[in-house]
């Protein structure tokens, strides 16, 4: 899981570091928020009869983070595929535009 | 956009940094949406630790579909900005 | 639709420009999300069978965008009426104070 | 609001300032929520791609009715906080 | 009610005091917003026929307002409670991980 | 966390500022929609302007338990960081 598509190669100077860090740190944040609350709603009764977590409840929590962190895995490359598909079909609507504008 | 349209040359460098931060942390934020609405709505047992097949191809299924959803709407948006736009244009 | 009443005459200074033009970039992004949001959940089958939207959510989808956008502007003549209508309680307020204070 | 009360005099301005552009955020971010609030509370069909009467009525109701919502609960709220200020303050 | 713990004795200085002020109002912002969203979902009819609430909607915001206030109130002592036990758990295991060290 | 690995040194202590606000913002962010949501499952009628006995515990049970889910999560998700670290690290 890479939030700014670490792993590949990066640009030399990009945007600002520091700006570029904080907004990593609020994506793990939201992420963190996010995943508790969907297990939470996935695998906590919502009889709250007991100020404790049943050990079913518990471990279906581990299987939920588990599989939760999968689908973002899974759904990253969906995105990515997404946005790669987008800016091609960009790049070929400029160079149809190019070659309209030449034949002018 | 009229604020936009309407700012101070020495302005509009600082707001296309802020422009092209938000893009950023918008898109990061669309990813981490996508991702707890098509969990929500794709992930029934938890029975196991990975996904079941049929899972996983409808949470593939509900992000490409949702991203499709969103370019159109975006296409429809921008027509309709357009249109109000040259409506308020005086003649 | 106009976020900051603009097509009104505007104040001659009125606040930081900049703040002005980054708060109505977030409040078109903030709409277009939650437009996105809710013509998928209005129009998508919940069902993701297939990586495509069909014809028939497609032009469901054109409608949503077309009654959202409809609805935004009807709530925005609410919203406004409201505000006036508070504005104007608040003259009277301040106006029967200063009377009973005249009193004194 | 004891962290404003104690806010040293050069920084009083400042959070004025502040105050004043969380509250322009604020009522925008709530006309947003208000559309979809109303929107997904009151449109049934997507047939037409204008609103049909019944749901302009309800949209325009259901925002009124919910300004009317936060007027009377900011009333409620101040009356709460004002009350519990005073049982804290020293006798 | 109090963010940032106030009542208890504040430290000397302590971090940025605009940004504390600023965090301050954001979350008196928030909650109000979160408590006229529950309540108007509890107590306002969904079908909005009349532009005005109806006298019983309105003694229920009073007493939804009333419990959300309490609720708020009770749940502060326990995530409180919560995060002194965590800094005890700590605690604990820094004292224990310094003994083990000590006997190497 | 590469980004924040990355950070030159002289921005290093602005992050370091910016995580201390950040973690203030979110535990109080996190108190608030804590009570929302254990609001949302626990109360039931509005008879009363108090809390019923059942809803209190209901609410505090609630809020205990979203804590602890919070804190289990929080372990599987750092052990699957570290997990995916030792896997890019170059052999």
């Amino acid at each position: 899981m890479n939030f700014f598509g670490g792993g590949e190669p990066q640009k030399p100077a990009g945007p600002d570091p520091l700006f570029a860090a904080t907004t990593e740190m609020e994506m793990y944040t939201d992420l963190f928020n996010k995943l508790t609350a969907s297990c939470f709603s996935k695998c906590a009764s919502k009889k709250h009869k007991e100020p404790d977590l049943s050990l079913g409840e518990m471990s279906c929590a581990d299987r939920c983070v588990s599989k939760y962190l999968e689908a973002q895995q899974k759904i990253g490359i969906v995105l990515q595929q997404a946005n790669e598909s987008q800016a091609q079909q960009q790049q070929q609507m400029m160079s149809m535009q190019q070659t309209m504008a030449g034949r002018k | 956009m009229e604020n936009v349209q309407n700012l101070p040359p020495h302005q509009q460098q600082q707001f296309m940094q802020k422009l092209e931060q938000a893009q950023m942390t918008d898109s990061l934020t669309m990813y981490n949406n996508l991702v707890e609405r098509c969990f929500e709505a794709c992930s029934y047992s938890f029975r196991s630790k990975t996904l079941e097949k049929y899972e996983t191809s409808c949470m593939e299924n509900c992000a490409s579909r949702y991203i499709k959803m969103a370019q159109r709407v975006g296409l429809r948006f921008q027509e309709h900005q357009a249109m109000q736009q040259q409506q308020q244009q005086p003649k």
